[in-house]
């Protein structure tokens, strides 16, 4: 708005509007309470105050009065939670189709990685009008990706995968911060998301030397792991044929069922202990210490890509020796 | 009145009963304690002032110029832990609430005399392990010690800030054992729960916090402490450890603990708008449960602090909506205080002045609660100075303003003596002013989008911090006034006789300063609480 | 004023809490499945009521105020773990 | 000693109580609202226990597969008699008989002591087989990352139990003392019997500690 004096942060995503609306509704509201409030002190404290002669009228209270106003409040307070929670369930609940967008936070940077290869530290490409969703975690302690003009924020965390989406709605660079302190430089872990038109976008994204795509780089990486040994695209391996497997339930030799999500993967990873699908022995080693944080992002991303019969996994690699991994940097 | 500063040969009271450090360290009357808490919980108010002058000072400009990014973020880790555990969170119940509640419910003393003293001993080791901290190279946590920044990756002294909290907190402790055991077993013939002032209620719910909640505290910060010294790595991510349990255990005290401190003071306002109105509390049995109403709910909300942090989205709206349902009883309160004044007969005495002030500022901080309890709205401004601007509103323009409307309320019961009354309203307005202009701007600057803990910031916030830093200056001379004018009060003030205000609580119907025992026998209650048509029609010192 | 257990009592709940010790212990030798945990606890709050009840003298408390101070240290346990366990129990659905 | 009757004549009845029903009232009471600090204190454990074997099943049977049943369950068995001849130094004191006050709270620390023995016992057998968390945690079975977190839970929680466990016998331990200067009769004791309410919280919180930790996978072994 104003450069040196903004009072309004930008609006660039369809999240701003709902939640500059609500906002809007709670400024009124509350400005409307307190000067009733204030002004209601300030004509009592005049029309009352002391003058010789006059007494205090005694008055215990009135059940009627404190009925309506525990029940007035409580009402609108129903609503501003109805509404608040509309607004955040629809803001944690991505898209099916969105294009994802791996981002791994450290101290004290932002490096995000794309489908299509393109890496980035402390600045984020996307195309205006799509939905996008990011997968984020962190290499080291809790973070937080902030991105004012989208009124959105989510705490980024050590051992897990959370969350974003958004769909963009105005070209243009806007700040990303950390808004989790994590140390030292919080306050230098920012960037900038800059939002393209498509074409744009296309000439960025072209323009990018990406060494192949997030999911072949995990291919290679499912290769020099030794993954295919076990994994096998038929139903001869050791392990789980993995095709297909993203996104479906997956029943578990103890009986209970979970949904194979990025978090899943994960976990069957680094510690294929905790989840045993059924049917299988417990034979996988874990890859902890092997695979840093973006290499997991990657393999997930190969994971995923393995829907139906499009690439599968390549099944007769000899089970290479886990030198060629970097270890995880700490 | 007696305007004579000739010391009169003096009526035996708490002060003179006897003399020497001996007499105030091994002290175990509740007044004396609550005047060596005073001593001590002033002097850390100080220290974190101190901290947040700087922090203030820093924000002047964009670039981190002043201090170090590691000295900056120690900065508001300590004013926000010194602030909160050693004065804030002590301010009422252990200065006025130790010196008032037997007084208020006409015993002799606390039940639990010995651990009374005790629980003021813990404080002070607490206190001096936080100074050695700070002196030692400070601690930069956050004053919410989150996993595993804490735990692993921090070099500074958090074994120790967390140890002397856990310190402090059993202080905190037995501070709320001691009040729920006096007041449900120490009360003077007559005094019935209906008949009780309201500060006692308030101050009767913020002792159940402090047993129920600070026990929790206590594990989360051992549970920080044991991950660092023996790998015992409850919250270790690379275990399996999960970084948002230590957030809900901290979080299950530390929601309940705004509770802790802001009860005291609504106490303290419930005792003063009907003082000076010169009439009955509206709604007497409404404010009184709306304090435990308060306390109950207050348990139910902790996750509101965690809506981003990656808990389940079901879980987030149980815990917003708890949230909305806990403010209910606050706004109960605020409308009978504002319908108490009414067909008042209304002075403007200092601690009106402030008590007034209380309203409108808590009013302000609590509605901005209601926009960070909005799923919504709270993802936009969590970690933002909106939050910032939220809590100081309440604990800073509320509490401190009603404990500050406490102490000069019972500054006559406590010293014997009257404050300057001029320089008393002066100080309130300053406060006020000072007050909005520092901490009003925040609003707008967390809206806009800058996060709270930032040491640099980018350029176009620095109009409204510039103006914040403006308004810290203000609250500062604000904040030294009463300092000044009470001491010169001790020597110069007016004797202030039993009941300057002409108000009603047994505190007032003994002398001032009370003797040793408070009352020299037993007082019998016969008649209700307030009961300002039986009291003098008009403030004694005032006319 | 203050209530006298007898010493006969206080065998008796010895035995019966010495009796379910063995009883879980023994217990824990079958395989119930789930059930095993219910079993446990089920038998480790009833010796807990029992230590409460007699050793502790929760039984002849006449004082009612503490009456409610149990009570709510229980109650507030329970809203500790239920309240967090929303969040856990949770965060699959998604 | 000439000084111990003057304290007993101030402790019977401390100044600012009406008398003694309402000092013994508010000084159990008191204790009761110590102890659920108390409560509270082990309801964090409790809670991160909760979470945990909630979110890893299989490590939790695992890990508790490598308790020693044994061990775990005589100690159940001795704070229990612990907790009853407690309860008999409560009664005996009650009734005034001194002497057999004495020997219970002598009895009292006998088992605690065995308690505390059995449990470093146990200890130096999960030292032995690696099952410290930390560089030197080593297990071979299924998930040892979570195993390795079911074994700092219990060694945080047995641990803050066992710190209990030695307050308790400094407590009774002084009780004994007190009782054999003559401090304690049968219309002046509340301190014999607020350390008697400790000592059976400490019983309570184990009576649930045993079979969290030791029962639920025990049946495979069985
Ligand atoms: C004394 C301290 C105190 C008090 C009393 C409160 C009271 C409230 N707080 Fe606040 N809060 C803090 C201190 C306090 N808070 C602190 C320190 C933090 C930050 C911690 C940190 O991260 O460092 C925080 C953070 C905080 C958050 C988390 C923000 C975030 O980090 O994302 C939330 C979210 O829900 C919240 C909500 C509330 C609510 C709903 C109340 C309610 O109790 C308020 C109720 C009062 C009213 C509502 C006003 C009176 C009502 C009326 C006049 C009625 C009329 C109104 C209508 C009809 C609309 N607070
Ligand atoms: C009781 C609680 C309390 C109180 C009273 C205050 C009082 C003040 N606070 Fe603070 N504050 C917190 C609790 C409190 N605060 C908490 C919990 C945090 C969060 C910490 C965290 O993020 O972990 C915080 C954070 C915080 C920040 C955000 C820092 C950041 O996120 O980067 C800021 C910034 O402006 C600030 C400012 C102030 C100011 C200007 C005052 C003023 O009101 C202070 C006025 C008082 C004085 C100015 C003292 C006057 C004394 C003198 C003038 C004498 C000088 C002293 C000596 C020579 C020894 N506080
Ligand atoms: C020694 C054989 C072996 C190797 C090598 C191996 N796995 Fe596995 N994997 C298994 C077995 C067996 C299972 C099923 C049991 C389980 O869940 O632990 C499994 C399960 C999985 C699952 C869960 C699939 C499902 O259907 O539940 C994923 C994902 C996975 N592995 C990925 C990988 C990746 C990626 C690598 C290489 C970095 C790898 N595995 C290496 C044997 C192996
Ligand atoms: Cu990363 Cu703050
Ligand atoms: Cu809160």
């Amino acid at each position: 708005m104003f450069d040196n004096f903004p009072l309004w942060p930008a609006i660039a995503s369809n999240h701003a509007l709902p939640v500059d609306l609500l906002y809007i509704f709670l400024v009124v509201l509350s400005a409307v309470m307190t000067l009733a409030i204030f002004a209601t002190i300030a004509v009592f404290g005049l029309k009352y105050r002391r003058r010789h002669g006059r007494e205090a009228h005694q008055i215990e209270g009135s059940l009627i009065l404190e009925i309506t106003w525990s029940v007035i409040p409580l009402g609108i307070f129903m609503v501003l939670f109805g509404w608040g929670a509309v607004i955040y369930f629809h803001e944690r609940t991505p898209p099916r189709d969105s294009t994802e967008i791996y981002v791994v936070g450290k101290q004290w940077m932002w490096k995000v990685q794309h489908q299509e290869g393109q890496r980035e530290i402390n600045e984020l490409h996307v195309p205006v009008d799509r939905d996008i969703k990011l997968i984020m975690t962190s290499q080291d302690v809790i973070h937080s990706f902030f991105v004012p003009a989208f009124r959105l924020k989510q705490d980024v965390l050590p051992g897990r995968y959370t969350t974003l989406w958004f769909h963009a709605i105005r070209p243009g660079t806007y700040h990303l911060f950390c808004a989790e302190y994590c140390g030292t430089q919080h306050s230098g872990m920012i960037g900038s998301i800059i939002v393209l038109n498509p074409a744009d976008y296309e000439a960025w994204l072209s323009g990018g030397g990406g060494e192949g795509s997030l999911a072949s780089t995990g291919q290679k990486l499912f290769q020099q792991l030794g993954c295919g040994s076990c994994h096998r695209s038929d139903t001869q391996g050791r392990g789980p044929n993995l095709v297909g497997v993203f996104g479906k339930p997956v029943l578990l030799d103890d009986g209970r069922t979970v949904t194979a999500d990025e978090n899943y993967v994960r976990e069957s990873i680094l510690n294929p202990g905790a989840k045993i699908a059924a049917g299988f022995k417990n034979i996988m080693p874990s890859f902890q210490g092997v695979v840093n944080e973006e290499q997991l992002l990657s393999l997930v991303a190969y994971i995923k890509s393995l829907q139906g019969s499009a690439g599968a996994p390549a099944s007769n690699q000899a089970a290479a020796p886990n030198t060629s991994a970097k270890p995880r940097v700490k | 009145m007696a305007t004579a500063t000739t010391v009169t040969a003096e009526r035996e009271n708490y002060l003179n009963a006897s003399y020497g450090f001996r007499s105030w360290l091994l002290t175990t009357d509740h007044k004396r304690i609550a005047l060596l808490y005073l001593i001590s919980i002033t002097f850390f108010f100080f220290i974190g002032g101190f901290f947040a002058l700087l922090i203030r000072l820093e924000l002047l400009t964009p670039q981190g110029d002043l201090v170090q990014a590691d000295t900056y973020n120690k900065l508001f880790s300590m004013h926000g832990q010194v602030m909160i555990f050693f004065f804030l969170i002590p301010a009422v119940p252990a200065v006025l609430g130790n010196f008032l509640v037997p007084m208020m419910i006409g015993a002799k003393d606390l039940a639990f005399p010995r651990i009374n003293l005790l629980s003021w001993y813990l404080f002070i080791i607490g206190g001096g392990l936080m100074l050695y901290t700070i002196l030692t190279g400070g601690v930069d946590t956050g004053w919410t010690f989150y996993v595993p920044l804490s735990t692993a990756f921090l070099g500074t002294h958090v074994v120790l800030a967390a140890v002397s909290i856990f310190i402090a907190g059993f202080s905190s402790i037995l501070t709320g054992l001691n009040f729920i055991v006096t007041i449900h077993r120490m009360r003077a013939p007559g005094m019935t729960w209906g008949r009780m002032p309201l500060f006692l209620w308030s101050n009767y719910a913020t002792a159940i916090i402090q047993v129920l909640g600070t026990p929790v505290l206590a594990i989360s910060l051992s549970l920080v402490g044991l991950e660092r010294l023996f790998h015992l790595g409850v919250f270790n991510p690379q275990l399996g450890g999960d970084p948002l349990l230590f957030q809900h255990l901290f979080w299950f005290y530390s929601h309940p603990a705004v509770y802790i401190m802001i009860l005291p003071g609504m106490g303290v306002v419930s005792e003063i708008i009907p003082c000076f109105s010169r009439k009955r509390v509206f709604g007497y049995e409404f404010v009184a449960l709306a304090s435990i109403g308060i306390a109950v709910l207050g348990f139910l909300v902790w996750a509101h602090h965690m809506f981003v942090a990656g808990i389940s989205v079901y879980s987030a709206m149980v815990f917003s909506f708890f949230s909305y349902l806990v403010a209910v009883p606050s706004a109960i309160k605020v409308f009978n205080w504002t319908a108490t004044m009414y067909k008042g007969k209304i002075y403007y005495t200092t601690p009106m002045l402030y008590a007034m002030g209380f309203i409108g500022l808590f009013t302000m901080g609590g509605m901005t609660g209601l926009f960070l309890a909005s799923l919504g709205v709270d993802v936009h401004v969590t970690d933002t100075y909106f939050v910032v601007a939220h809590f100081h509103y309440i604990m800073v323009g509320g509490m401190v303003m009603a404990y500050l409307a406490g102490m000069h309320f019972w500054w006559p019961k406590i010293t014997g003596r009257m404050y300057p009354e001029g320089w008393g309203r002066l100080a309130a307005l300053t406060i006020f002013i000072g007050f909005n202009l520092t901490f009003f701007p925040q609003f707008i600057l967390g809206w806009t989008g800058m996060p709270r803990r930032y040491h640099a910031y980018p350029a176009e916030f620095q109009v409204l911090n510039v103006l914040s830093t403006a308004g810290s200056t203000v609250l500062a001379v604000g904040y030294l006034l009463p300092m000044v004018y009470f001491l010169w009060s001790l020597r110069y003030g007016k004797e202030a006789g039993d009941n300057p205000w002409g108000a009603a609580g047994l505190e007032w119907k003994t002398t001032s300063p009370p003797p040793t025992y408070n009352f020299e026998e037993t007082p019998v209650v016969t008649w209700e609480a307030y009961n300002y048509d039986d009291l003098p029609k008009e403030v004694p010192v005032v006319g | 004023m203050e209530h006298i257990v007898s010493a006969k009592i206080y065998f008796t709940v010895w035995a019966v809490l010495m009796c379910l010790t063995v009883t879980t212990a023994a217990v824990s030798y079958l395989d119930l499945g789930a059930f095993s945990i219910v079993v446990a606890l089920i038998i480790a709050t009833l010796k807990g009521s029992l230590v409460v009840l007699f050793f502790m003298h929760a039984k002849y408390i006449n004082v009612k105020a503490t009456l409610l101070v149990i009570l709510a240290g229980f109650f507030w346990l329970i809203i500790l773990l239920l309240m967090t366990m929303t969040d856990y129990i949770t965060r699959a659905w998604s | 000693m000439s000084d111990s009757s003057e304290a007993l004549a101030t402790h019977e009845l401390r100044h600012h109580f009406e008398n003694m029903e309402q000092q013994s009232g508010a000084s159990s009471m008191g204790m009761w609202v110590f102890l659920i600090t108390e409560i509270m204190f082990f309801g964090g454990m409790f809670m991160a226990y909760l979470a945990y074997r909630y979110e890893y099943f299989t490590a939790w049977q695992e890990g508790s597969q490598h308790m020693d049943f044994w061990i775990g369950t005589v100690n159940t068995a001795v704070l229990i008699c612990s907790s009853l001849t407690m309860a008999m130094a409560v009664l005996a004191i009650q009734q005034g008989r001194r002497r057999l006050t004495s020997i219970m709270l002598t009895i009292t620390l006998c088992f605690a002591i065995a308690f505390l023995v059995l449990k470093g016992i146990e200890y130096h057998g999960h030292w032995l087989a690696h099952e410290f968390p930390g560089p030197s945690f080593h297990f071979a079975g299924i998930d040892p990352r979570h195993v390795e977190m079911f074994f700092v839970l219990y060694f945080v929680m047995t641990g803050f139990h066992a710190l209990h466990v030695l307050i308790g016998i400094g407590l009774v331990s002084t009780m004994l003392y007190m009782n054999e200067r003559g401090h304690f009769s049968a219309d002046y004791h509340n301190p014999i019997e607020n350390v008697g309410l400790y000592w059976h919280f400490v019983d309570l919180v184990w009576i649930y500690l045993y079979p969290l930790l030791y029962l639920i996978g025990h049946h495979h072994v069985g």
